[in-house]
């Protein structure tokens, strides 16, 4: 078990935006949580990779507690996060950013990084054409690449993607899902939030299904895009 | 000493507890300045007080770090508290020129034994007296020095826009008339000098007449040094302070100092008393500060109080340790000599008075 | 024990009210009649160094319509906004409004004249409160200054009155009158989506351009904004929209304009546009429609 | 005075539950209330009451310095809490207008005080300007330096120009005219009750050289009249504008807000408040040099909008007290007083980090914050 | 003019010598700027607290002119010893005192600087009134040489005897001048490369940036800090010990124009920039030298502030741009 998560609850102030939810990760799997706006998904994955403090429930990384430990010191075991509303170093360059992916990597100088600034440049193009403009300059939907590019360079072990399609045309977003779907296949488990339900179920392992800061659904992803009341209440008009 | 005065001398119950305040830096970085003053005031009071032992007149101090901005708050300190019959100071001529009209309206009299600006004394203060010369005496002395004993023939001269210093630089610029070849004005404070330091290198000067006080006069001859320029520096009243040697170290070897202030052994006396209680030499203006005071404390002794003590100041006629103690219409001294000082082997050596 | 200061549980949905009045009040620009061009994007060119963000654009807005504005990620749809907002000035070709060029007008003069817009990344004045983000919106047509304020005369009186109705309408419109006094920041995300539009339409705009409003919506929450904007062009408002969203720009545009590459690719009704070969390989993607 | 009748339009000070209180009296009780606490504003200098009458300094004086750092701060209050335009060099204002003072009354001309108080405003206001015109497009932390520069041009032209007195100042500035209506008494405490003291008192309104009290009254009169100024002002258009302009600029250029006219504006502003609190130090100080218009004093201005809580004119009023009031209050630690006033400075920041009375904005984000600190607190330390 | 034109060369090589310590402390203030956006309004103190460090040391030492070479050598090398571990060792307790418990509380950046400016009131202070304050410990008389007069200046005794080494221009560059100008520079390249090498400029920036976005990148947000602090305070001792030798003299209250020069050389080179701080330092020295003597000396520091006003018009975020090592780190 890659990533186990008990009982976690964590407050902005008094609001409880998580309620003792409970999931785990298996190694090389995708899960993805879906919910309605403000169901928590973001807090969650926040929680996972340090951001928000816990005030209740652990969080388990690879047999290790990780409930308390510093956010800056996670990347180090392999946790790296695209956040959602992207989270670029907007003065820095598109390369720059895709640099600072690299920050705690023990094998930051070695050849295997150009391999993977390679592997980026291959799936988003566009990253390598801008190489060298300030990343605050690109438009939205460049910088949710860039916000994934800079994740993918920290070759992490666990993926955790926020909303990756957020702002992007339909067609990358045909793109993004197939790109989680490669780099899941070679051996990077992702942990996914996604209010394009209906995509993201039919790529993922398993999925869980928050309403307002608890999971209240669990199945593989075929069984919850299958299930009817999921369909009417998830994945409507979805496109 | 002086006769005691049989009016006063009626006990206690006609004992005013009076207080003389002493106004002036007493903090700051001109403190050595003010206390050297405070330590003569303070001898005048043990003179008083040990013959006045049942009437004893305290000391209150008013620290003005040297700030005139700070100045007219405390005159209003001192204004307010009825005991204070007259103030030793202000000591530096900003101040001076800060606090003297609160002096003047409230009928305070100052009895300043230092402050040498000499337009402190055209305002028309009834209450302004000054037991020294001023520096339109000081300042064509200084230029006197410079021309006749330094045979200096090309003289820089720098001021620090002060009241006093520039005050004092002009009258030397005015009197060393075509010799000055060049002018250059800094600001307190300041530290960095190399520009003023290679006009004075470049113009070829062989002698600086500097009008400050010593926190500027000691960087400045450091880095003058420092840059190889071998001419006099010609300081006044307002650098004769232990401080600047202390700082300047080696470059303050020759450094020429002016001042309206009788070297100790003027007055043996005086010298010896001091330095049984302080255990040094009397030092600037510690003989000026010992004769101001004693000017109020008779006054007191005569029955002065705050309203009445102007008109006694003004009579005033006694020889002090310093010189005959006499002011004329405006409160100027009438009796004024200017000495020059020297520094050798760190140490400030009187070389007599500039006649 | 202090009281909650935000509702923000999820379910919490705000209702919009469409019989609020919220027509725009004259702004005193000259009227254009329905159908007639309203702005005009005229050979525009706009390079940043070597990246040449809009080339030769063309294409216009009639008046009473809504526009879509659609294209790949980069394709240029956010840089139209800002030529047509003086946020940049073209390289060459220009913005024709009202018949008239924009020319080097700067931004709030732009605003004046009756162009308003919300942005990608939400801007909102987010230590002010929902009514006065709107109040500030309505504010661009008002006159009171320093002295009217300090003399409280006349005009600032009405100015206020007036302002203040009209503020509370259009939070009464998007749902928000029970909000006005919250701080923008601490408002849900769908919400701080919705105050941007009513602080859009406080200026009483001509044109109200709108840069991804549905983005982080779900389905459900995309299909009130589709009513909604409806509602909006129906009281008077003509529209542009930037959305990625195919369901709704297909269901609530009268026209659609495509970029790539900064070039317009292709123009039409929305059956058009989705069957336009090139729209499809660029942007829309072949196996789009069998995803659900 | 201004002062009472200017409450009630205005937000009350101090925290919720005061506030809640204040409103729900009747409003007779409310003016009842304000006119009594105007009364004590306008008698505080001479009921010396112990422990808050200074003792090393003159308390008319002390009180006087403290309402002009309030009129100062209120000034600044317009350029950095409301417009969010942070200046370092707010003392050149004030010395332009106490320069003003000086100039017109005593160094180059006799010109009446009641005419040239109007004068020295508009030529802060007009300087005001001319630093600004140029200046406020640079943005942020760069304003800050080049205000911070403006300041010490003032002052170093000051310095260096005999045609404005130079290094040594202007002496002898005229006293304003008075009108000379009443004496007030003063309370003596020496008996540890008070007792009327009908020996010391203060003339209504004789402005002497030695009686400061008057001037206080005369400045707390003003202070008054900015806060009214400011209060319809802030409430208008024009303070919507300025908030906006500081929230996000471009934004609010979007929106319409012309925001270089606003930011001017409130420059403008600001400066002629600060040139008024420096024509009324010139006017007491009777003389004034440009060692009372340094750097530093910048600073403790800053300090005290930003100790008080930027955006909150009540609480900047409070910040001005604080940093006007205590170091004379401090007078006891005599050397240390500066360094007491420093620590005391750090500690502000660091317990109240809002300001004191922040403003309304931040009092309703940071109670959310805070309730989250105080639950990960709780849990840090479970 | 004719002075300037006459005198060049003098005027060039003292105002590259004092530009060199303005860009040293203007160092400081660009890092700090880097990483919080922060005026560090108590760096002038850092470097004050490094004048005297670099002061009492040659005073233990018994430091004195006309000593051997390699004497001189090590009182030098010990200066800078003291002053860089006195500096970078209050400049990381100013880190921890006046800022970090403001960042724990989430304080908005202006109650920062004030803060930051307690704390510069509270350093001098201690220094201005340390003869005080070692007498609560019984310690004035132990230690009267180095807290006497302490509001007083205190000099270094010369320590290097200033020799013309090569004269340009009729001007005598010295020993002194070239140590100074070349030993700034030296460290300046050390440090740019330290900044490279050490993947500190990027976490700088990152943290600058979006302080979320950099801890899921890794980056320790208080180590940073921390040691941004630390390398400022550093650079600040090197400047206090070229000051020392070139100025000889230092108060409680040096730092603060220095401070407020430094400042000013950081923000005209485009503050948060490395290089741009060393190029203000020295445009401003020489600017200021150039000016006084063209207008005067009392005019000196108006020149400075002027020029300021007018590149800033001209290039409103610097000489070379704001951000970090922009094109390297
Ligand atoms: N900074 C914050 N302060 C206060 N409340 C917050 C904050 N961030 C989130 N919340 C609240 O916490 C709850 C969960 O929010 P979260 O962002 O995790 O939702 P989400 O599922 O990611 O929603 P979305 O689909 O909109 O991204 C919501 O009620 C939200 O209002
Ligand atoms: N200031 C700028 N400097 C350099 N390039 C820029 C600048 N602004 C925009 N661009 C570039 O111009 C192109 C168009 O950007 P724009 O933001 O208009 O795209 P968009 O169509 O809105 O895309 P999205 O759907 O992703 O928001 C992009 O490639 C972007 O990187
Ligand atoms: C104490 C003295 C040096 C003062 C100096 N003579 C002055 O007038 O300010
Ligand atoms: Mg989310
Ligand atoms: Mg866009």
């Amino acid at each position: 078990m890659l990533l186990e998560v008990k009982g976690l609850c964590v407050n902005y102030g008094r609001i409880e935006a998580i309620r003792d939810i409970s999931f785990t990760v298996e190694e090389g799997e995708i899960v993805t949580l879906i919910g309605a706006n403000g169901a928590g998904k973001t807090t969650t994955m926040k929680t996972v990779s340090g951001l928000r403090p816990v005030r209740a429930g652990s969080v388990v990384f690879n047999g290790q507690d990780i409930t308390h430990l510093p956010s800056h010191e996670r990347p180090v075991l392999g946790i790296s996060q695209s956040p959602e509303g992207r989270g670029c170093f907007v003065g820095m360059t598109v390369m720059e950013n895709l640099d600072m992916g690299t920050y705690a990597r023990p094998d930051r100088k070695s050849k295997a990084v150009k391999d993977d600034l390679e592997r980026v440049f291959e799936l988003f193009p566009r990253l390598k054409e801008r190489s060298n403009q300030a990343a605050g300059s690109m438009s939205g939907g460049e910088q949710q690449m860039l916000a994934m590019g800079r994740a993918l360079m920290a070759k992490p072990k666990l993926l955790l993607l926020d909303e990756p399609s957020m702002g992007l045309a339909p067609k990358l977003i045909q793109q993004i899902f197939d790109i989680v779907t490669e780099i899941n296949s070679q051996g990077t488990t992702v942990l996914l939030v996604e209010q394009n339900a209906a995509q993201a179920l039919k790529r993922s392992h398993r999925a869980y299904i928050l309403e307002t800061g608890e999971i209240v659904r669990e199945g593989t992803g075929k069984d919850l895009a299958d299930d009817p009341a999921v369909k009417a209440a998830y994945l409507g008009g979805d496109v | 000493g002086d006769t005691t005065t049989p009016a006063a001398s009626g006990g206690a119950a006609a004992c005013g507890n009076y207080k003389i305040g002493m106004f002036g830096a007493l903090t700051g970085p001109n403190a050595n300045l003010g206390i050297y003053i405070q330590n003569g005031v303070n001898l005048a009071l043990d003179d008083y007080n040990k013959k006045h032992a049942d009437c004893k007149v305290t000391l209150e101090n008013y620290d003005s770090q040297g700030d005139p901005t700070q100045a007219p708050a405390l005159a209003k300190k001192a204004i307010d508290d009825k005991k204070v019959v007259g103030i030793v100071g202000p000591a530096f001529s900003g101040e001076s020129k800060a606090a003297d009209p609160a002096f003047n309206e409230a009928g305070l009299v100052t009895i300043t034994p230092s402050a040498t600006n000499p337009k402190l004394a055209d305002n028309g203060w009834k209450t302004f007296f000054r037991a020294l010369g001023n520096d339109a005496t000081q300042g064509p002395a200084a230029a006197k020095y410079i021309k006749d004993t330094l045979k200096s023939t090309k003289t820089f001269v720098i001021d620090d826009a002060s009241e006093y210093g520039k005050g004092l630089a002009d009258i030397v610029r005015q009197d060393l008339g075509s010799q000055v070849v060049g002018n250059d004005t800094i600001q307190q404070k300041q530290t960095d000098f190399s520009a003023s330091v290679t006009k004075v290198t470049s113009s070829g000067a062989d002698a600086l007449f500097f009008g400050g006080y010593s926190p500027e006069a000691a960087p400045m001859i450091k880095q003058l040094r420092d840059a190889g320029w071998k001419g006099t520096f010609v300081v006044a009243d307002g650098v004769k302070d232990q401080s600047f040697i202390d700082n300047a170290k080696e470059a303050a070897e020759g450094t020429i100092i002016t001042c309206p202030c009788v070297p100790p052994d003027v007055a043996p006396a005086f010298q010896a008393a001091y330095k049984a209680k302080y255990n040094e030499d009397p030092n600037t203006y510690s003989g000026e500060g010992y004769d101001s005071a004693t000017i109020l404390l008779d006054g007191i002794a005569a029955g002065k109080d705050r309203a009445s003590m102007v008109d006694f100041v003004k009579a005033y006629d006694k020889k002090g340790v310093t010189k005959q103690l006499k002011f004329d219409a405006k409160g100027e001294s009438a009796d004024i000599k200017v000495f020059a000082y020297k520094v050798e082997n760190g140490k400030i050596v009187s070389v007599g008075e500039i006649k | 024990m202090p009281e909650p200061t935000q509702p923000t549980t999820g379910d919490e949905v705000t209702e919009i009210n469409p019989d609020a009045d919220i027509a725009p009040v004259d702004i005193g620009v000259p009227d254009v009649a329905e159908g007639e061009k309203l702005l005009e994007v005229d050979e525009v060119t706009l390079r940043f160094g070597g990246v040449v963000a809009l080339n030769e654009v063309s294409f216009h807005i009639n008046k009473g319509e809504i526009l879509g504005l659609i294209g790949p990620n980069g394709a240029g749809k956010t840089t139209c906004f800002n030529v047509m907002t003086g946020v940049y000035q073209p390289t060459s070709g220009a913005v024709r409004y009202l018949g008239k060029p924009l020319g080097k007008r700067k931004k709030f003069q732009i605003t004046k004249l009756g162009i308003a817009r919300t942005f990608q990344n939400i801007r909102l004045f987010a230590n002010m409160t929902a009514l006065e983000n709107v109040l500030v919106g309505v504010d661009a047509h008002h006159s009171t200054g320093v002295v009217s304020a300090m003399f409280r005369l006349p005009k600032h009186r009405r100015e206020e009155a007036q302002g203040f109705a009209r503020a509370m309408e259009l939070l009464t419109f998007m749902g928000l009158d029970g909000k006005a006094n919250e701080l923008a920041r601490n408002l849900p995300y769908g919400d701080q989506r919705r105050l941007e539009i009513a602080r859009a339409l406080a200026t009483s705009p001509q044109l109200l351009c709108l840069d991804e409003p549905a983005a982080g919506f779900n389905p459900a929450e995309k299909v009130k904004l589709m009513e909604l904007i409806r509602t909006i062009r129906d009281q008077g408002y003509t529209v542009l929209l930037i959305e990625h969203d195919m369901k709704l720009v297909m269901g609530v545009t009268d026209r659609i304009v495509v970029l790539e590459f900064g070039r317009k690719i292709a123009e039409g009704s929305p059956a058009e546009i989705r069957d336009n070969p090139a729209v499809i390989a660029a942007y829309l993607g072949v196996d789009e429609e069998d995803a659900s | 005075m201004s002062t009472t009748t200017s409450a009630p339009a205005g937000r009350k000070p101090s925290s919720r539950s005061f506030k809640e209180r204040v409103d729900t009296m009747p409003r007779a009780v409310k003016i009842v209330l304000w006119v009594v606490f105007a009364v004590f504003l306008f008698l505080l200098p001479l009921l010396n009451i112990p422990f808050i009458t200074t003792e090393g300094s003159d308390f008319g004086g002390v009180l006087f310095t403290v309402a002009t750092y309030v009129l100062v701060a209120l000034g600044l209050n317009i350029v950095v809490g409301y417009a969010g335009l942070l200046d370092l060099g707010y003392v050149g204002f004030y010395a332009v207008g106490a320069y003003t003072v000086g100039v017109l009354t005593s160094e180059h001309a006799h010109l009446s005080w009641v005419l040239v108080v109007p004068i020295a405003i508009v030529v802060a206001m007009v300087s005001g300007v001319i630093l600004g015109a140029p200046t406020l497009r640079v943005r942020g932390d760069y304003l800050a330096i080049v205000t911070l520069g403006f300041g010490e041009i003032v002052r170093l032209t000051l310095v260096n120009s005999q045609w404005l007195g130079g290094a040594q100042g202007i002496s002898d500035i005229p006293k304003p005219p008075g009108v000379e209506l009443f004496k007030v008494p003063s309370l003596d405490w020496s008996a540890g009750v008070p007792v009327v003291d009908l020996s010391t008192t203060s003339t209504f309104l004789k402005f002497g050289i030695n009686d400061f009290v008057p001037y206080y009254w005369l400045a707390l009169g003003i202070i008054g009249l900015v806060l009214l100024f400011d209060i319809l002002v802030k409430s208008s258009r024009v303070g919507r504008a300025w908030e906006a302009t500081r929230e996000d600029e471009d934004a609010a250029e979007l929106m319409g807000v012309p925001t270089f006219r606003f930011k001017l504006l409130a420059f403008a502003l600001g400066a002629a408040i600060g040139g008024l609190s420096g024509a009324l130090f010139a006017t007491k100080a009777g003389f004034i040099s440009p060692d009372s218009f340094q750097l530093l004093l910048s600073i403790l201005f800053l300090a005290a909008v930003v100790v008080g809580g930027a955006g909150n004119r009540w609480g900047v009023i409070v910040g001005a007290i604080v940093v006007g009031y205590f170091p004379e209050r401090f007078r006891d630690f005599a050397d240390f007083r500066v360094l007491v006033f420093g620590l005391a400075l750090m500690l502000l920041a660091i317990f109240r980090p809002q300001g004191l009375l922040p403003p309304r904005r931040t009092v309703r984000a940071k109670r959310a914050d805070d309730r989250q600190a105080v639950l990960e607190e709780g849990e840090a330390s479970a | 003019m004719q002075n300037l034109i006459d005198n060049f060369f003098s005027y060039t090589i003292t105002g590259l010598t004092i530009g060199a310590v303005y860009a040293l402390i203007a160092l400081g203030y660009t890092l700090v700027y880097g990483v919080l956006r922060l005026i560090n309004f108590a760096h002038s103190e850092v470097f004050m607290y490094g004048t005297f460090a670099a002061l009492w040391v040659v005073m233990i030492l018994g430091g004195h002119p006309g000593a051997g070479v390699g004497q001189v050598i090590f009182w030098v090398a010990m200066m800078f010893v003291a002053a860089m571990a006195m500096s970078g060792l209050i400049a990381v307790l100013l880190e921890r005192v006046a800022y970090r418990p403001l960042r724990k509380r989430n304080a908005p950046p202006l109650i920062a600087l004030i803060s930051a400016i307690g704390a510069s009131f509270v350093l001098a202070e201690i220094m201005g009134l340390r003869s005080r304050i070692v007498g609560w410990v019984g310690l004035d008389d132990t230690l009267r040489d180095y807290v006497r007069n302490s509001r007083n200046n205190a000099g270094l005794p010369t320590i290097i005897q200033p020799q013309p080494i090569f004269t340009i221009g009729g001007y005598h560059v010295t020993n002194v001048d070239i140590f100074v100008i070349v030993g700034a520079i030296v460290i300046m390249v050390i440090l740019d490369q330290f900044v490279k090498r050490s993947r500190l400029g990027r976490g700088i920036r990152a943290v600058a940036m979006d302080p979320e976005a950099a801890a899921l990148m890794g980056v320790n947000r208080d180590r940073v800090i921390q040691v941004t602090f630390l390398v400022g305070g550093v650079m600040a001792g090197a400047a206090a010990v070229f000051y020392m030798l070139k100025i000889g003299i230092t108060r409680y209250d040096a730092g603060f124009i220095l401070g407020v020069k430094a400042f000013t050389a950081a923000v005209l080179g485009g503050i948060g920039n490395l290089r741009g701080a060393l190029l203000g330092g020295f445009v401003l020295g020489l600017a200021e030298n150039y000016g006084s003597a063209v207008v005067g000396s009392q005019w000196k520091d108006v020149v400075a502030f002027v020029l300021l006003v007018l590149i800033l018009l001209f290039r409103p975020t610097g000489l070379l741009g704001e951000s970090l090592g922009k094109a390297r780190a």
